[in-house]
């Protein structure tokens, strides 16, 4: 049984929204961070799964590739500069990174 | 394929091999020779402009249609290659304190790899390779923006923008997909031919345009920029808001033609709603601010603003009028970053609008560089951003967008407030305790006085209006 | 005829060299640069007359109309244009006469009665800038010429007025005289372009077809005009500027508000006569009516002043109209058929200007002597003051219109012509004649008769009343009492100047005729005011008098106020005009106007305010904002395509 | 322009520089005007004389081009004049010299090239440029409520330019985007109607605004009760007139049918104007008040003049700017003097200054006198064409609105005469006052040489009545129906 497109479809775009949700909503920096990988993970699905469904060719998986390889240098940096906070203010929690405002 | 062909990417390959210089001179040099690092790092990047500007007379398409390079893209790497010259010419000072001496190297790598990146935003005719110079532009500089390390609101404002960046690239990608889904390929030209306007292209297109609103910073995807460009070291505020945002607006132009060309009333109604949710709201918003660096990044949302105004022509026309524009507004803009960068160390929390009080006496000439670049800023006659903001008036005006230019000119009269203000500081403001007199170093004069050149001439001498009308396509 | 530039030319520049290195002049050089060139200009003006009278008579029996000099001095687009240049013709030459004399005599007056007062030079720099505007005035080639100069008049009345500056009084006399005239200036104005328009002319003579297809605004164009002329003249109720304007030096008072500058709109009117008489009779009849009103008027305030300068500014208010009435009551052209009033004005100006001048020369030497204006501090000067005593009298009786002096052949002529036009005119006007005779003599008596005030304190002052010696009244110098003089003299027989001969309605020589019973029964007018004056005032104030007072309080008092129409001009300047229009449009402008533009900047404050929490540091707001300006922008996309 | 030379130099030498600067220009000008009519009497009738025309941004069809006509010549004369006394007036000015002096030169530049060229742009260009140097000579060097003053005024000119650019645009637009060339546009008359009704109440507005045109004025009274002296002389004297002549040469010239159809609707704000501008100077009592409120009422009458779309009105109007500007600018120096005496401009705070400072007040006696009209000086010729040329227009509501208007010549005498009385006149009782200087010599000369303008045009207006119909002729032509 081939699974329809749409489901995956459908997986991508909960996947993405979940992503968007944990941004919206969790407190914790690594958390934000966790969630928008999800956001890209969604959209690598989306990529492979127009490739597998609807075309012969390998432009879909590379870029899906590519997404995955570029979402792991953002995370690294992301990361990276998580710690210079936790290292500046000794948390990473999110309320405290509002001195920045009007 | 041909292996040769990464050779005809001259402004690319140059670059990189000054990346590598710089890395290897990181590396190796020591002592008395990383005193003169900052000159060489000026120097090569002169000699690459050069190389950049020559280079490419005619078109180049390489790897099956990936790559794409002509004099007019040439022109615009220069132009930005310029400004990060100018910007770099300006950060000595900040680069030899004591924090950051040793990480001189770092700084000139990493801007250099957004620079690349931004090389590629303009040359890509494919998705993928759209989406890697996107990201190599934007990663890098995150970390530039957390470059002061111990101070922690340079690190907030590293994160804050690293996270929205990679949201905003998230949805991008997002709507990227779909664009794949329904047209089966990433090829610029191929997709042109294959988009209509149904909903999910239309829904591609908004996300995709999210993407790069976030980096020109257009209204509602602006709000990562106030609090990043307040936090960074000012060079990088610098090169945020003129090199970033030109590069992003020069791609989203390309894109919006070469791959929506048939969508052309959709993204004209985004254009429309977001520029007058741009100008105003920006406008609004800089009323209020005092701290400078917050004030001109709500001043670059704005200007942003008025760069869409040319964007929405989307002619040749419409693209002379933007690369102008934006050439304009990177010597404007970098003058005040230059003038705001050289005063930083006086001021302990950060530059606010009342430090500038009293400047004039103190500073003449700065303070006459800061009005003029305001000015110009400001769109006042005679100075270059005056004839700018006509230009992108009349493009905007002769897409029949006239209520749009109403109302943008409208808010010339709030943006002339805001901007009069900081002159009223430095001029009218008495101030027991100003300034004082500042001596800057070879380097930020010659930057200045490049952006002042700029400034002056840019409008009154046709000839590099003119040239860039001849490249536009 | 080509001298009557220099009558123009002299007085301009006896007026821009005083004025302008004045202040590095001596007095004596000053005063006496001012009466020179105003004598060699009163002699030019005398050779003009007598060779343009002497010319005598062109073929068609008139005498010719000359303007030897007429340029283009603003061209006005099509076929207008403002011309300057000298006009001469009867009235003109008749008024330039006037003028030069009655202001020579007042240039010499002063020489003696400014002496010593601070800004001689100012003083007579202005009355030369009078003079050569009043002389402009009356040799104006076109109503444009005329309303220049007329407001160049204006201007010199208004600087003569406030010559004291240092006075409140003369600062708000000033003030007003401009203003009010200038006020009727503006219907003045408004009447030139009307008829400008419509005739495509400025010009005094326009062509018969031109102004038949203009009759039907011509009446309208006319009657502004005279409001113009009205205020100049001081018709009711335009009048009240005049009493105060005595603030000015008494000789100003005696030159532009008795003899030249006041009857510059009884000469407007004669100047446009032709036009009145032929399109717009009822105008004429108003102005009579508005003229007769005035004369009453004004004579019976004059009754009860108690400044006698006030008392003289009345009387020259109540002649005037009384000019203003024998120019409104011409039916036509013809001297026989009721156009006698136009020579009976003309003849009446030319007289009263003699007699009105000596008047307040007169007055003004009595002002100098006991230096006051109020009728109390004078009483009993026959013996100190012999000459203006006798001149005075002569002028009184002039103006009362007692033969032979002039007044009398004068105002039989305008009775006479009021009786042509109806009787009820004829009986209204001498009755003012009479009054005329009251308060004239009244006034005389009061000054020259009755007690002396000087030898009461003297009195007082010998029997230790009082401790200052009072101040001895004295004739004035010789170069103030030889004016009085001369013009007593040409009182005493202008009279017989056959004036008719010169100037008429139409052109043609008229015989001045008295009219046996018009000039018995004014004589008897006369007479009888004469008489009562006598009665009540020769010596004091009689018990009659005091009845009279006693009796009729509440008018007297009311006369003597004027009959409160300056309080109303005050009440409408003051209250409706300031404080109910100017300060409520001032204070719309700042709050509304203004307010509006500053509130457009406070709105952007406050929507500034407004949208300030969007920006709130939170990354996630931010994230929120984006994500749902990205999907509200896909559904408005999606609501429009 | 040999403008640009003056700044450079050092700062001893400003005022020699200045100096010879403005006397140069006055003396090109002189020379210009001169030739002008030589020119004309040669029998040249070209529209615009010494046109010239540079290639600028040829993608857009802008050029520097050059050119003038009567009406420019007048204007450049009496900016010149302006400028020239005005460096006069500003002898002392303390703080900053050098700069002030570089941005009143700009402010002159703006001018100059505002009333030379003839391509749209540059004319916006000039025509900003002389508005944003007013911010900081206002602001900097100033006096009273300075700084809300100046703010007020840029930003309201800076809205005014705002419409004004979107008329602009909508010009070169409608007529078929080919050129920017004003007289190229009249000639090609094809802007549609339906255009010109959006575009013509934008571009007059956009002018009206700087022209004091109500209800818009209300920066007027504010920045030029805080500008210093030479500011005010060159602002009210020259600045405003831009507004007029911008109004007449590219509002009512390019967009012909719209100005006649919408005439009516300024007409009444312009009548408006004079009024009421005369009627606030009456409760004013700060001197500077009253001469901008006085301002007002005379800008209102020039541009109620030229929607009369007569030739003599028109001509009255350029006469009535040319005649306004001498005068406020008189007036302006005098009360800058007087205010630099008595450091009040409030009129219940002044007696008897004529007492004090003679000179001083007998100039202020004739700028009064020559503002109210007196025949002999600018102002009564220049209302008179007005008022001429209003009338033959020959239809009910002109005729009353021009009646309406003629009753501001008697406002105007009250509120002179008040000012004259008030402070001039009576015993000085200040007794601070009393010591007080009379004018110094370079004051004395702005004063003359004002006043012999003054009397000049009003003495002999021919020559330039001349000298403006012809311009007048040929723009009114391309509007009269």
């Amino acid at each position: 049984m081939i699974i329809p497109a749409e489901y995956y479809l459908v997986l991508s775009a909960v996947l993405f929204f979940i992503g968007v949700f944990g941004f919206f909503t969790r407190r914790n920096l690594v958390s934000l961070l966790i969630s928008t990988e999800l956001m890209l993970n969604a959209v690598d699905i989306n990529f492979a799964v127009f490739n597998a469904y609807c075309y012969d060719h390998l432009e879909g998986y590379i870029f899906t590739l590519f997404g995955i390889g570029i979402a792991a240098a953002e995370t690294a940096v992301a990361i990276a500069i998580i710690i210079n906070v936790y290292r500046n203010m000794k948390t990473i929690h999110i309320k405290n990174l509002r001195e920045l405002k009007d | 394929m041909n292996y040769l062909e990464f050779l005809l990417m001259r402004p690319e390959i140059s670059l990189l091999s000054i990346f590598v210089i710089i890395f290897l001179f990181d590396l190796m040099a020591t002592g008395r020779y990383r005193r003169i690092f900052h000159g060489i790092v000026c120097l090569l990047m002169l000699a690459h402009t050069y190389i950049c500007m020559t280079g490419s007379a005619e078109e180049i398409t390489l790897f099956g249609g990936m790559y794409y390079n002509n004099p007019m893209l040439s022109f615009m790497k220069a132009m930005l290659t310029c400004g990060s010259i100018l910007v770099i010419l300006q950060a000595n000072r900040w680069l030899r304190s004591a924090s950051t001496y040793y990480k001189q190297g770092e700084f000139y790598i990493l801007m250099l790899s957004t620079l690349i990146g931004m090389y590629f935003m303009l040359s890509a005719r494919h998705f993928l390779l759209l989406f890697i110079g996107i990201e190599l532009a934007s990663l890098p500089l995150a970390c530039l923006v957390a470059f002061d390390k111990y101070r922690h609101h340079s690190a907030e404002a590293g994160i804050k923008y690293i996270l929205s960046s990679m949201f905003s690239s998230a949805v991008m990608l997002y709507g990227i997909s779909f664009l794949y889904g329904s047209c089966g390929t990433l090829y610029f030209s191929d997709m042109a031919t294959i988009l209509s306007g149904s909903p999910i292209h239309i829904f591609a297109l908004v996300m995709f345009f999210a993407g790069l609103g976030f980096k020109i910073s257009l209204v509602p995807f602006h709000l990562w920029t106030a609090d990043s460009y307040q936090g960074a070291p000012t060079v990088v505020t610098a090169y945020l808001s003129v090199i970033s945002k030109g590069a992003a607006v020069f791609t989203l132009f390309i894109v919006l033609t070469k791959v929506f060309a048939n969508m052309i009333v959709e993204w004209q109604a985004i254009i429309y709603i977001l520029t007058i949710a741009s100008i105003t709201i920006a406008n609004l918003f800089a009323i209020k601010q005092h701290d400078i660096k917050r004030f001109m990044a709500f001043s670059s949302i704005s200007q942003a603003g008025y760069i869409m105004l040319a964007v929405i022509n989307g002619t040749a026309h419409g693209m002379t009028a933007m690369v102008f524009y934006i050439l304009v507004y990177i010597v404007a803009n970098l003058a005040v970053f230059g003038v705001i960068e050289s005063i930083e160390h006086q001021c302990t929390d950060g530059v606010k609008r009342e430090d500038f009080n009293g400047f004039y006496r103190s500073n003449p000439r700065l303070a006459f560089l800061m009005t003029l670049a305001l000015f110009s800023l400001a769109g006042i006659p005679p100075f270059a951003g005056f004839f700018s903001k006509f230009f992108v008036f009349m493009s905007a005006f002769d897409a029949g967008f006239m209520i749009l230019v109403f109302i943008a000119l409208i808010n010339t009269v709030i943006s002339l407030y805001y901007y009069l203000l900081i002159v009223k500081a430095m001029f009218i403001n008495q101030n027991d305790n100003p300034i004082k007199p500042i001596k800057c170093d070879l380097f930020t004069r010659i930057s200045l006085t490049f952006c002042l050149l700029g400034i002056v001439f840019l409008g009154i001498c046709s000839f590099v209006y003119i040239n860039i009308d001849k490249l536009s396509f | 005829m080509e001298l009557a530039i220099y009558i123009l030319a002299l007085p301009l520049l006896s007026f821009l060299i005083l004025g302008l290195v004045g202040k590095n002049l001596s007095h004596k050089v000053a005063g006496i640069l001012g009466t020179l060139s105003l004598m060699v200009c009163t002699v030019i003006a005398y050779s003009v007359a007598v060779t343009y009278f002497g010319a005598g008579r062109s073929e068609d029996g008139l005498f010719p109309t000359l303007m030897p000099y007429n340029y283009t001095w603003l061209p006005l687009g099509g076929n207008l244009s403002i011309d300057m240049g000298v006009l001469i013709d009867p009235i003109s030459v008749m008024m330039l006469v006037v003028i030069t004399t009655v202001s020579l005599m007042v240039h010499i007056y002063s020489l003696g009665y400014m002496k010593g007062e601070k800004g001689f030079q100012r003083y007579y720099a202005f009355l030369s800038l009078f003079t050569f505007s009043m002389l402009g005035l009356v040799v104006a080639t076109n109503i444009f010429q005329m309303y220049v100069f007329w407001e160049l008049v204006g201007v010199s009345s208004y600087l003569l007025i406030g010559f004291y500056y240092t006075k409140p009084a003369a600062i708000a006399a000033s003030k007003k005289a401009f203003i009010v005239t200038r006020f009727a200036d503006l219907f003045f104005l408004i009447g030139i372009l009307i008829y400008g328009y419509y005739t495509q002319d400025f010009s005094f003579t326009i062509n018969e077809s031109i102004l038949l297809s203009a009759s039907a605004v011509l009446p309208l164009a006319l009657g502004l005009m005279f409001v113009g002329g009205a205020g100049k003249s001081a018709m009711f109720p335009l009048h009240i500027w005049l009493p105060d304007a005595m603030e000015g030096p008494t000789p100003v008072s005696a030159l532009i508000h008795a003899a030249t500058m006041v009857v510059a709109g009884v000469y407007l009117v004669a100047r446009m006569f032709p036009l009145f008489v032929g399109y717009a009779p009822e105008t004429l009849s108003m102005i009579a009516y508005v003229g007769a009103f005035t004369a009453l008027y004004a004579a019976v305030v004059a009754c009860v002043q108690t400044d006698i300068k006030r008392v003289l500014a009345f009387s020259t208010i109540s002649q005037i109209a009384f000019m203003m009435v024998a120019l409104g009551v011409c039916t036509s052209t013809d001297p026989h058929k009721g156009g006698l009033g136009y020579m009976a004005s003309m003849f009446h100006l030319f007289t009263h200007a003699m007699f009105k001048g000596l008047l307040f020369l007169g007055a003004g030497a009595i002002i100098h002597a006991v230096h006051s204006n109020e009728k109390e501090h004078m009483g009993g000067l026959r013996k100190y003051m012999p000459i203006t005593h006798i001149t005075f009298l002569v002028a009184c009786l002039a103006i009362a219109g007692i033969p032979p002096f002039s007044g009398f052949f004068s105002k039989d002529e305008i009775l006479t012509a009021c009786y042509d036009y109806s009787v009820i005119m004829g009986m209204f006007m001498s009755i003012v004649a009479a009054l005329t005779a009251f308060y004239m003599f009244r006034l005389y008596y009061l000054i020259f008769w009755g007690k002396s005030l000087y030898e009461e304190q003297l009195n007082s002052y010998n029997s230790g009343i009082i401790k200052e010696k009072p101040h001895k009244p004295h004739e004035a110098p010789i170069c103030m009492t030889a004016p009085l003089v001369i013009l007593a003299t040409i009182t005493c027989f202008a009279g017989f100047i056959p004036f008719g001969e010169f100037i008429s309605s139409n052109g043609h020589a008229y015989e001045i005729h008295l009219r046996t019973e018009v000039a018995i029964s004014s004589i008897l007018f006369a007479i009888a005011g004469i008489v009562i004056a006598t009665i009540m005032y020769k010596s004091g104030e009689s018990k009659l008098t005091k009845a009279i007072n006693q009796s009729c309080k509440g008018f007297i008092k009311a006369a003597y106020r004027r009959f409160y129409m300056d309080e109303l001009w005050m009440f409408i300047t003051k209250k409706i005009i300031f404080n109910c229009i100017s300060r409520p449009i001032a204070w719309f402008d700042k709050k509304v106007i203004d307010g509006s533009m500053d509130m457009l900047a406070t709105i952007t404050q406050r929507l500034a305010d407004f949208v300030r929490p969007m920006q709130s540091g939170n990354i996630q707001s931010y994230s929120v904002w984006f994500l749902s300006g990205t999907l509200a922008l896909v559904l408005i996309l999606l609501y429009l395509m | 322009m040999l403008v640009a030379l003056w700044m450079s130099r050092g700062i001893k030498q400003i005022r020699t520089v200045m100096v010879a600067g403005s006397t140069l220009l006055l003396a090109l000008s002189v020379y210009l005007t001169i030739d002008f009519i030589a020119m004309r009497n040669a029998g040249i009738t070209d529209a615009q004389l010494y046109t010239d025309s540079w290639s600028w941004y040829t993608p857009l069809n802008i050029c520097y081009s050059i050119g003038v006509d009567g009406i420019s010549v007048a204007m450049l004369l009496l900016s010149s004049i302006i400028v020239f006394t005005g460096t006069f007036a500003s002898w002392n000015m303390k703080p900053l010299t050098k700069e002030y002096f570089l941005w009143y030169t700009l402010l002159s530049l703006g001018v100059y090239g505002f009333f030379i060229s003839t391509d749209l742009f540059t004319m916006f260009m000039f025509y900003e440029t002389a508005l944003i140097p007013m911010y900081l000579l206002i602001g900097v060097w100033g006096s009273g409520r300075k700084e809300y003053s100046a703010m007020k005024l840029t930003l309201m000119l800076m809205g005014g330019s705002a419409f004004l650019l979107m008329g602009i645009l909508g010009i070169y637009f409608g007529s078929g985007a080919t050129t920017m060339n004003i007289h190229e546009i009249a000639q090609m008359a094809n802007i549609p109607v339906n255009i010109q009704y959006i575009f013509f109440p934008l571009t007059f507005i956009g002018f009206g605004v700087l022209g004091a045109l109500f209800p818009f004025h209300t920066w007027s009274p504010d920045g030029h009760a805080s500008a210093p002296t030479a500011v005010s002389m060159l602002h009210a004297g020259v600045l405003m007139k831009l507004g007029g002549y911008g109004c007449f040469r590219i509002a009512m010239y390019l967009l012909p049918q719209a100005a006649n159809e919408l005439a009516w609707i300024f007409i009444i704000l312009t009548t408006i104007s004079v009024v009421y501008g005369a009627l606030s100077a009456i409760s004013q009592t700060d001197l500077k008040y009253i001469n901008a409120y006085s301002s007002v009422s005379h800008c209102g009458l020039v541009l109620f003049a030229l929607l009369m779309m007569t030739r003599t009105a028109c001509t009255g109007a350029i006469l009535q700017m040319l005649s306004h500007g001498l005068m406020t600018a008189l007036f302006f120096a005098l009360i800058g003097m007087i205010y630099g005496r008595t450091h009040t401009r409030d009129i219940h705070k002044m007696q008897g200054l004529m007492k004090i400072m003679p000179f001083l007040a007998v100039g202020y006696v004739i700028a009064g006198l020559a503002n109210l009209g007196l025949p002999g000086f600018s102002g009564f010729i220049a209302e008179m064409t007005i008022f001429v040329g209003a009338f033959s227009v020959n239809d009910t509501f002109h005729r009353v609105v021009t009646i309406i208007a003629c009753t501001s010549i008697v406002i105007t005498a009250v509120y002179i005469l008040r000012v004259v009385g008030k402070i001039l006149y009576g015993k000085p009782e200040n007794k601070e006052h009393l010591e007080l200087t009379d004018a110094s010599w370079h004051e004395k000369f702005t004063v003359i040489c004002l006043i012999i303008s003054v009397a000049g045009l009003g003495i002999l207006p021919m020559w330039v009545s001349n000298l403006i119909n012809s311009g007048v002729a040929n723009i009114i032509s391309n509007i009269q129906p």
